[in-house]
């Protein structure tokens, strides 16, 4: 059976409306008179929160269902259909999508709530929310398709929103090219997702190539290209959610302003790589193999992302690698098969993190955008709401009990331990040491100790309430969102049964390890914090390992080195040597060949009489000796 | 067998005839020397019974054409300096035999693929005035007419190629 | 019999014409323009009535009355149709180019008719003899008319060379018919193909050989590969619409009979395919190499128009000796005729007082000056290159039409190849035309005359050849 | 909708060109004339668009015998392939002439001319009469190239020109000896491009008239190792007749190889068709690599407008159903994008006076709607969903990898070269600090805007409603495939494709 | 014997050619292209003796008449050069070439 919501079309087109609207508002006044922000910030919150409101209805009217059949759709219009190839712009809700959409749209209200504050003052204000509200619209795309080539749609759409909002400061050029960047990659990855698509869709799409049918007809898939499929279309969620080896654009991505940070690059667009490998969790549940390289890929980036974070000094590059470690631990879990837990651990995780961001931008918006956090120190006192609610976002994410983080995080490394996945087990739980030890190290550097720029400490104050208002309730969530998944109380997992294909664990034992290992880790790395930053420390010169992590391993020199200016060189090698001298040079021979045998034969009408005859009787006598042998 | 000796006799005077014209320098010298030739063939005509082109080649070629020609060199009154100055002379003859010679082959081949057999004087008045005439005008009346045109077109050419004229009004 | 008449008729007013002008221009009164005007009546007239007998579509083959020797075929009607309307556009067009060129007497036209006669009798020849004699009075009179300029020396070095090699050709013509006539007992085209139809044509050597000589005298007129040197330098001696003519109507004659000659016996034209073909591909190609490195239009014209030859040659290679009707060639000729004559009209009247513009970079910025001009050229020009919708390209389409269709298909691709080869040198005049700025204004407005109109009429014709193709 | 319409679609503007050529008319006069008649033309096709029955076979069919002896005749039809290039040229041209005002008379005519050139081409059922139109079609260009072309003009003038002729004189080779050997085997002389599907042809001769062909469309598209010509030609041409040449012209090579060499040579195509896919993919390569470092924007554009056409033949040479279609619709598509592309270079250089990239920047700030506009096209051009470029680069690719898995992977290389060297022109360009150059850049007038709106808008609506287009397309598409089965959602996938697929795996 | 007859017009035509070609007098040049037409002439009527008909006779006739107008004309065309050159020389007249 089957049932079909109409106003599912409309969750998406909501923002994309507000976004045209704005859109064209912006590009046809700009230049000769300004609206007013007031007017934008709020057409700008009207697509989210309708948004939002339609996300609960659809929460309430698939709880209505049973949960076998727990799933809502509305097929729009037939997209494009060739041959066997028919593809529906249609959309799907069951409870994973729903779960996404809540949230997604939750924080997307917030945060343009936050950014109306943040931004203020800003010249392109009108452009700035356009592309927030198209990027909250993609996003819906790409959670609430049907199939995978509707997600696709979303999945480029955020690509382009990331795009534009980290160039979003076009007069320099730095910020041009981490936007430049980030697409770049993202489309390195988007390759492997088209590719993986094109494999599926020739192994089993031909009975209809959405979710459903692909569920239904997964068993058709022989195993050599399920793998295939399944590494392709990881190779995408690497490039969207900031994997080894296609992390490296994310910390640049911090180039944009930090709203866009908070919503993109942090809680909902880098997240749809863990999304999608759950979308397919029919798929992936059956490539043992795929699933093992998923989790060693999320676990070493989470190690490796941990590594950088600890030596920034740049308070976003700070949360931004924390972002990236966190990406890894989500795609660990799904990685083992427990995709309810990384899904669990998205939604806690876009929590703590949006708040930690949108704290990090009202200290940054204090000190008029200075993001050293160390010409920061003893803030507390001057911005006590950031203060607090960044503490909160902190705990959740270094994973203290109870707040969110801890539940999720700890789920995760639960599940690898309980499917005899030691090692990620291990290096998970030392990663959740490193993750406290960062965290707190910028929150000491920030608000304890003393101010170590007298100038900016002075000017800092709290900051408006448009801004601080998200931040509490995002701290709410950070504190209670954990609790969605307590044993006992109506769990995620739960909810999110129906739409995925995992089997649980039981083992008390091994919970209680796991439990232990966590709060323990979390203890060390706060420890160490403490000691060294609690009371206030001047800015480290580092050396040694120090050094080479804080350049980051010299991962992007390396990059740059290897792919870009070779591929420049080529680029430069084929026009100004290879078109001309090789490719060309055919032609160019036939023509000066042409030139010289015409010289030639211009030589041989000498304008001599009887050469002339000479020439006739040389072409007679050769016949007549030709034709001599052809007598008798 | 006289036929034969006369035979060879025209023939060999024909081709030293023939071979002076190629040879001499100047051009008087050429001409004498290709009359000869063309008497000789006069003859030859004559043993080959016809009597009328013998007489023809006589007054025709050997009269007219050739008197015209030795007239127009004693008209140019041709000093030797004048006369191209042919080192190259005996090579380019040499030359010239070695590249004719294989049209000469080829049509040597041809000839001997031809009957043969011996020629003596045809007694009737083959080749006489009359019949000829008959042939001329009953067969070949189209060429005899039109060969007038042409006389008449080299005529013209002569005028106005050689004639006095005034520059074009 | 009257009917026979009518068909003889255009030879006959041509014959007549030709003499009627000669002797009028014996009177110093008449002036050059008006001899133009009556030869290009007397043109017409013969055209009028060629193309009435066209119309009425009969032949004849003179059996009785001239014993065979000359046979009116459509496609002798044809040719001559062709060579009459290139004497028309001829004298017009010289009527344009005497106005800045003072070398003119009124025997300039009655030549022209002459030659006009001479060959009109070689498309319809069908006897060596008679063959050789109208061959000569054609060259006789081209001869005369390429050194007409007397003063000039080049026109006179011209004559020579032409003379020369042409005279030369001829005795191959004669030993030629000689042999032919030892073989087959007589020269006559019918008795000749009797003779091989019973012995077969390699199995009589004379006659290969006295084919072969008479073929070295049509490939020398016809200018192809080993006997085309001449071309280059008698068309540039050659006064402008004098080149014109021998590149038209000389050629349409000569190919004429030389496909009348050819397809007197199957075995006679198979057996000289294979050489044909080589000879039409070097002659392409050579034409080709020359035609590139000129500086002179006149020459490169020259050039291309052995070229030309060289596709006839395709078209005599792969013309079928059943049902032989010529079409190929005579739409062809037609084809290449009007561009051709075309072009030559326009340098008639643009060439300037004694022919002072010759090379490309003369026509600089025509375009600009003279645009109409410039463009009919240009129509020429693509014409010859074989663009569409253009005759050129109907024509070239139907030869390589009739050579893939004749098995032929290395030559079909060789002659694309060639006429690729081709492009540079037309193109070339028509960049020169259009894309440079005029360095001069080609302002000789006082020599309108008809050389103009000529060239407009023969633009259009270029396009009504292509999209009305009868002759097929 | 009445009797004739291709035919006036096709010679009124050769008619108009013509007149204004001979007539000593103003520019103003001739620019309106322009204008008018391409609206006529584009009123007409839109007409025809919408009397499109999308049967799969020829359509609004006239036919006049033209020679009979070797039954040549005036024979015009569309189908689902050619409507679509027809539709692009009538919708694109009326464009040109309102955006460029400051040109002379000739360039209008030669526009009209080459306008109705292509119609005639794309129309064209009769193997000749196409020959003859594929000509005409190069006059104009040759003329517009050399009169109002850029300084080092001729050069690029001649290469394209002799390189076309070259290419087209073999093809005329080809196509006669298509014509002789039905003679042969039907007897009966026939030159219309439906009825040669019916050869069986073989053997080595085949294989030549095949590459006769394919030279002269591989010349026209072009194709890797004959795309030389391109880079110049482009460059040193005026803005609308690169315009043309990119948008439209390019397209009817395309459109060549699908009309003649796949339907024809069936079995020499499949024989070769491996290899001609490589020269596709390796020209995509090649050229949207050697974009990226381009100083002159037009001529980046121009090597990334080579780069999509190899990706567009590509799809004519996967041999299945997806990929076909999809590089029919890529092909209108690129005409919409690439194409308008072109046209806002035009307007870049006009308003600048300079083409290279590093002397502008910041244009965003200056003009937004002009930057819209822009980012919109290039979006397209690079294929992102939600554009007219996705949908045929997507189908282009999944037809791939049904083809050869090597050559779909190279080819999805195709998402990111593309946006390597567009996103960091669009950069230069129109971000950063505002350079000297466009100081004073002004933005689109009202008119401009209002011209570029509805291709704009086009390109969107081809992203997110294509289906209407594509069902136009998929009967004619189904035709050439016969073993697929069209449009049916439910059709089970065969083993053999699966095996097939594993194989390659292997 | 008919076949030497028929050797001579051979021998007399190849030295035709070669008079052609090796020499640069205009007056030899044209005499030695009599010579072939001469040539021709003896096989003609060699022929027709072996024919038996009179046919070669008339051509023979034909051939020299159009022997008599070419010369006339060449002869023309000889006083025309040599009024420009005062020479008989085929190599002066070389002003058009290449």
């Amino acid at each position: 059976m089957e049932q079909s919501a109409t106003y599912l079309g409309l969750i998406p087109l909501f923002p994309l409306l507000g976004a045209v609207v704005i859109g064209l508002l912006h590009v046809f006044t700009c230049n000769r008179y300004k609206l007013s922000e007031k007017f934008y910030g709020l057409l700008a919150c009207v697509g989210p929160v309708l948004s939002f409101v339609l996300a609960l209805k659809v929460l309430f009217a698939l709880k209505a269902l049973p949960p076998e059949s727990r799933y809502l759709t509305h097929n729009a219009f037939t997209w494009f259909s060739v041959g066997d190839l028919h593809i529906n712009m249609g959309f799907l809700a069951d409870p994973l999508s729903c779960l996404m959409m809540l949230f997604v749209t939750l924080i997307g209200t917030l945060i343009h709530v936050y950014s109306i504050g943040y931004m203020g003052g800003d010249k392109n204000y009108g452009k700035f929310f356009a592309y927030m509200n198209l990027f909250l619209g993609s996003m819906l795309v790409l959670v609430l398709g049907d199939g995978p080539v509707v997600m696709f749609v979303g999945w480029e759409g955020v690509g382009l929103c990331s795009y534009l909002l980290i160039g979003y400061y076009s007069e320099d050029r730095e910020n041009v090219l981490a936007g430049n960047k980030a697409f770049i990659v993202n489309r390195i990855g988007d390759l492997g997702f088209v590719l993986g698509l094109a494999f599926l869709f020739w192994a089993i799409g031909a009975q209809g190539f959405d979710y459903i049918s692909l569920k239904a007809n997964v068993h058709m898939l022989e195993p050599a290209i399920a793998l295939t499929v399944c590494l392709l279309l990881f190779v995408g969620a690497t490039g969207k959610s900031a994997q080894i080896p296609l992390y490296v654009w994310l910390p640049d991505a911090m180039a944009g302003p930090t709203p866009v940070s908070a919503l993109i690059h942090a809680a909902t667009m880098v997240t749809a790589g863990v999304y999608m490998v759950a979308r397919f969790s029919f798929l992936y549940a059956h490539v043992e193999l795929a699933g093992t390289i998923i989790a060693w890929v999320g676990i070493l980036t989470a190690l490796l992302a941990a590594i950088f974070g600890m030596f920034q000094d740049d308070i976003k590059k700070i949360l931004a690698y924390s972002t990236v470690s966190q990406l890894g631990y989500m795609f660990a879990g799904v990685g083992v098969a427990a995709y309810s837990a990384g899904i669990f651990h998205v939604f806690t995780h876009a929590f703590f993190k949006a708040l930690l961001f949108l704290g990090a931008g009202s200290v940054i918006y204090a000190l008029h955008h200075e993001q050293n956090i160390w010409k920061m120190g003893g803030l507390k006192t001057k911005m006590p709401k950031t203060y607090i609610t960044m503490v909160i976002g902190a705990l959740a994410l270094a994973g203290c009990p109870p707040f969110s983080g801890f539940f999720s995080k700890d789920e995760i490394l639960y599940s690898a331990l309980a499917t005899g996945h030691y090692g990620i087990w291990l290096i998970g739980v030392f990663v959740a040491g490193m993750t406290a030890y960062y965290t707190f190290r910028m929150i000491f550097v920030v608000f304890h100790g003393e101010p170590r720029d007298h100038h900016a400490y002075e000017h800092a104050q709290e900051s408006p309430a448009v801004m601080t208002v998200p931040l509490i309730i995002l701290a709410i969530g950070a504190v209670f969102a954990g609790f969605l998944n307590f044993p006992g109380v109506l769990t995620i997992s739960h909810w999110l049964e129906p739409s995925l294909t995992e089997h649980h664990h039981s083992s008390a034992f091994l919970q209680i390890i796991a439990i232990l290992a966590s709060i323990a880790a979390f203890a060390v790395g706060l420890k160490i914090a403490y000691g060294k930053f609690g009371h206030g420390a001047q800015e480290p010169e580092f050396k040694g390992f120090a050094d080479f992590a804080y350049h980051k391993f010299y991962v992007d020199e390396f990059y740059n080195t290897v792919i870009v200016q070779p591929y420049k060189a080529i680029g430069t090698a084929i026009w100004k040597t290879i078109e001309p001298n090789v490719t060309d040079s055919p032609v160019k021979g036939a023509a000066r060949l042409y030139m010289v045998v015409g010289a030639a034969f211009k030589v041989l009408q000498v304008g001599y009489v009887r050469v002339y005859a000479i020439y006739m009787v040389v072409g007679l006598s050769l016949m007549s000796l030709f034709l001599s042998q052809s007598l008798n | 067998m006289l036929v034969n000796l006369l035979f060879y006799g025209f023939a060999v005077l024909a081709v030293l005839g023939a071979a002076g014209l190629i040879f001499f320098r100047h051009p008087m010298n050429g001409a004498m020397s290709f009359v000869v030739t063309l008497v000789c063939l006069a003859g030859l005509y004559a043993l080959l019974s016809a009597k009328l082109i013998f007489a023809l080649q006589l007054i025709v070629y050997a009269g007219a054409i050739m008197s015209l020609i030795v007239f127009i060199i004693m008209f140019l009154n041709i000093q030797p300096e004048d006369l191209p100055r042919e080192e190259t002379k005996i090579p380019y003859i040499l030359g010239g035999l070695v590249l004719v010679a294989p049209v000469g082959l080829l049509l040597g081949k041809i000839v001997k693929t031809m009957p043969n057999f011996s020629v003596d004087l045809v007694g009737n008045n083959f080749g006489g005035v009359k019949p000829v005439g008959l042939v001329l005008f009953q067969e070949w009346l189209v060429p005899f007419e039109i060969v007038s045109i042409l006389l008449l077109v080299s005529l013209v050419g002569a005028v106005v190629l050689a004639g006095k004229r005034g520059t074009g009004k | 019999m009257t009917n026979d008449l009518m068909l003889l008729m255009p030879l006959i007013i041509v014959g007549a014409g030709a003499i009627l002008l000669m002797l009028a221009s014996a009177y110093d009164k008449l002036s050059h323009e008006i001899a133009a005007y009556g030869c290009a009546g007397v043109f017409a007239l013969a055209f009028l009535v060629q193309l009435g007998s066209c119309i009425t579509g009969s032949t004849a083959l003179f059996g009785e009355v001239f014993k065979g020797l000359l046979v009116v075929s459509n496609f002798s009607k044809a040719a001559g149709l062709i060579i009459l309307a290139c004497g028309f556009f001829t004298a017009m067009s010289s009527q344009s180019y005497f106005r800045q060129n003072t070398f003119c007497t009124a025997e300039y036209y009655s030549l022209t008719v002459f030659a006009a006669s001479g060959m009109l009798l070689l498309t319809m020849a069908h006897e060596l003899i008679t063959v050789f004699i109208a061959l000569e009075i054609m060259s006789l009179a081209i001869y005369i008319l390429v050194g007409y300029d007397r003063r000039n020396v080049v026109s006179s070095e011209a004559l020579l060379k032409y003379l020369l090699l042409g005279s030369f050709a001829g005795g191959f013509l004669v030993m030629g018919s000689a042999l032919v006539y030892g073989a087959a007992g007589s020269t006559k085209f019918p008795l000749i193909g009797q003779y091989l139809a019973t012995h077969g044509f390699l199995q009589s050597p004379a006659i290969i050989g006295g084919a072969f000589f008479i073929m070295v005298a049509f490939l020398f007129k016809a200018a192809a590969f080993p006997f085309h040197a001449w071309v280059v330098d008698v068309y540039d001696g050659a006064s402008v619409p004098i080149t014109g003519y021998m590149a038209t109507a000389l050629k349409t004659a000569i190919f004429a009979v030389f496909a009348n000659f050819l397809v007197l016996d199957p075995g006679l034209h198979a057996g000289w395919i294979k050489y044909l073909f080589y000879i039409s591909i070097l002659t392409m190609f050579g034409g080709n190499l020359i035609a590139i490195g000129q500086q002179s239009l006149k020459r490169m014209l020259a050039a291309s128009g052995i070229v030309h030859s060289g596709y006839l040659l395709i078209a005599v290679v792969a013309i079928s000796t059943k049902d032989f009707t010529g079409s190929v060639i005579a739409f062809y000729l037609a084809a290449y005729a009007a561009s051709t004559l075309g072009i030559f009209a326009a340098l008639s009247y643009l060439g300037g007082a004694d022919e002072k513009r010759k090379t490309f970079d003369d026509f600089k910025g025509l375009a600009k000056a003279r645009p109409y001009s410039a463009a009919a050229i240009s129509i020429f020009l693509l014409s010859m290159a074989g663009i569409p919708p253009t005759a050129g390209f109907m024509g070239k389409f139907y030869i390589i039409t009739s050579a893939i269709d004749a098995g032929q298909v290395l030559l079909a691709v060789l002659g694309i190849l060639s006429s690729i080869i081709s492009m540079w040198y037309y193109l070339r005049l028509i960049i020169t035309m259009y894309f440079y700025e005029p360095e001069e204004q080609f302002n000789e407005s006082s020599v309108a005359g008809f050389a103009p109109v000529c060239t407009f009429v023969l633009a259009v014709c270029v396009f009504a050849i292509s999209l009305y193709p009868i002759a097929i | 909708m009445f009797e004739h319409v291709l035919s006036v679609i096709i010679f009124l503007p050769i008619l108009a060109g013509l007149l204004l050529l001979a007539s000593p008319a103003s520019r103003m006069v001739a620019r309106s004339t322009g204008l008018f008649i391409s609206l006529a033309t584009l009123v007409l096709s839109l007409d025809l668009y919408f009397g499109f029955q999308s049967t799969g076979h020829l359509e609004f069919v006239e036919y006049v015998p033209w020679i009979k002896s070797l039954g040549i005749s005036y024979h015009l039809g569309i189908d689902g392939i050619s409507l679509f290039i027809l539709m692009a040229g009538s919708v694109l041209l009326p464009m040109v002439y309102l955006v460029f005002r400051t040109r002379e008379k000739g360039y209008y005519a030669n526009l009209l001319i080459v306008q109705g050139a292509m119609a005639g081409a794309v129309c064209a059922a009769d193997m000749v009469l196409f020959y003859v139109f594929w000509e005409i079609m190069l006059l104009p260009v040759f003329f517009m190239l050399g009169l109002y072309g850029g300084p080092k003009r001729l050069p690029a003038t001649l290469k394209i020109t002799i390189y076309t002729i070259a290419g087209s004189l073999l093809m005329l080779t080809a196509l006669i000896y298509l014509g002789v050997s039905y003679h042969a085997q039907f007897n009966e002389w026939n030159f219309s491009i439906s009825e040669m599907a019916r050869l069986n042809l073989t053997g080595e001769v085949a294989a030549v008239a095949f590459f006769g062909f394919m030279i002269a469309f591989a010349i026209k598209i072009p194709l890797f190792p004959f795309h030389t010509w391109l880079p110049d030609a482009y460059t040193e041409a005026p803005t609308s007749a690169t315009f043309v040449l990119s948008a439209i012209m390019a397209k009817i090579g395309v459109y060549g190889v699908i009309r003649f060499v796949v339907p024809v040579f069936d079995e020499t195509f499949a024989r070769f068709a491996i290899l001609l896919a490589y020269s596709g993919v390796i020209g995509m390569m090649y050229c949207g690599i050697a974009a990226i470092t381009q100083k002159d924007f037009k001529r980046m554009l121009a090597f990334s407008s080579a780069s999509h056409m190899g990706v567009i033949a590509l799809g004519v040479f996967c041999m299945n159903m997806q990929a076909l279609t999809g590089s029919i619709y890529q092909i209108v598509a690129h005409a919409t994008s690439t194409g308008v592309l072109f046209l806002f270079a035009g307007i870049l250089e006009e308003r600048t006076n300079t083409r290279t990239i590093d002397d502008l920047g910041g244009i965003a700030a200056k003009a937004p709607v002009f930057a819209l506009y822009f980012a919109i096209a290039m979006l397209a051009s690079v294929g992102l969903p939600g554009t007219s470029g996705f949908i045929g680069e997507f189908m282009i690719i999944l037809g791939a990898i049904k083809f050869n898995v090597v050559i779909g992977v190279l080819a999805g290389t195709t998402l990111i070269v593309g946006v390597c060297y567009m996103l960091w022109m669009f950069q230069r360009v129109f971000y950063e600090k505002t350079s000297t150059a466009s100081e004073n850049f002004k933005d689109l007038t009202l008119v401009e805007g209002l011209t570029f709106l509805p291709v704009i808008l086009l390109i969107i609506v081809m992203g997110i409603y294509p289906h209407p287009f594509l069902s136009k397309i998929t009967p004619t598409t189904a035709l050439q495939f016969p073993q697929q089965t069209p449009v049916v959602a439910q059709a089970p996938v065969s083993n053999a494709q699966v095996s097939g697929l594993t194989f390659e795996q292997k | 014997m008919i076949h030497n007859y028929l050797f001579l017009s051979v021998i007399l035509f190849c030295l035709g050619i070669v008079g052609v070609i090796s020499r640069r007098n205009v007056f030899t040049v044209f005499m030695s292209i009599e010579l072939m037409l001469n040539a021709a002439n003896l096989a003609f009527i060699a022929f027709s003796r072996v024919h038996e008909s009179m046919d070669g006779h008339v051509l023979a006739m034909m051939v020299m008449a159009v022997a008599a107008a070419e010369a006339a004309l060449a002869l023309a065309v000889v006083i025309l050069l040599h009024k420009h050159k005062g020479k008989l020389d085929t190599n002066v007249f070389s002003l058009l070439k290449g």
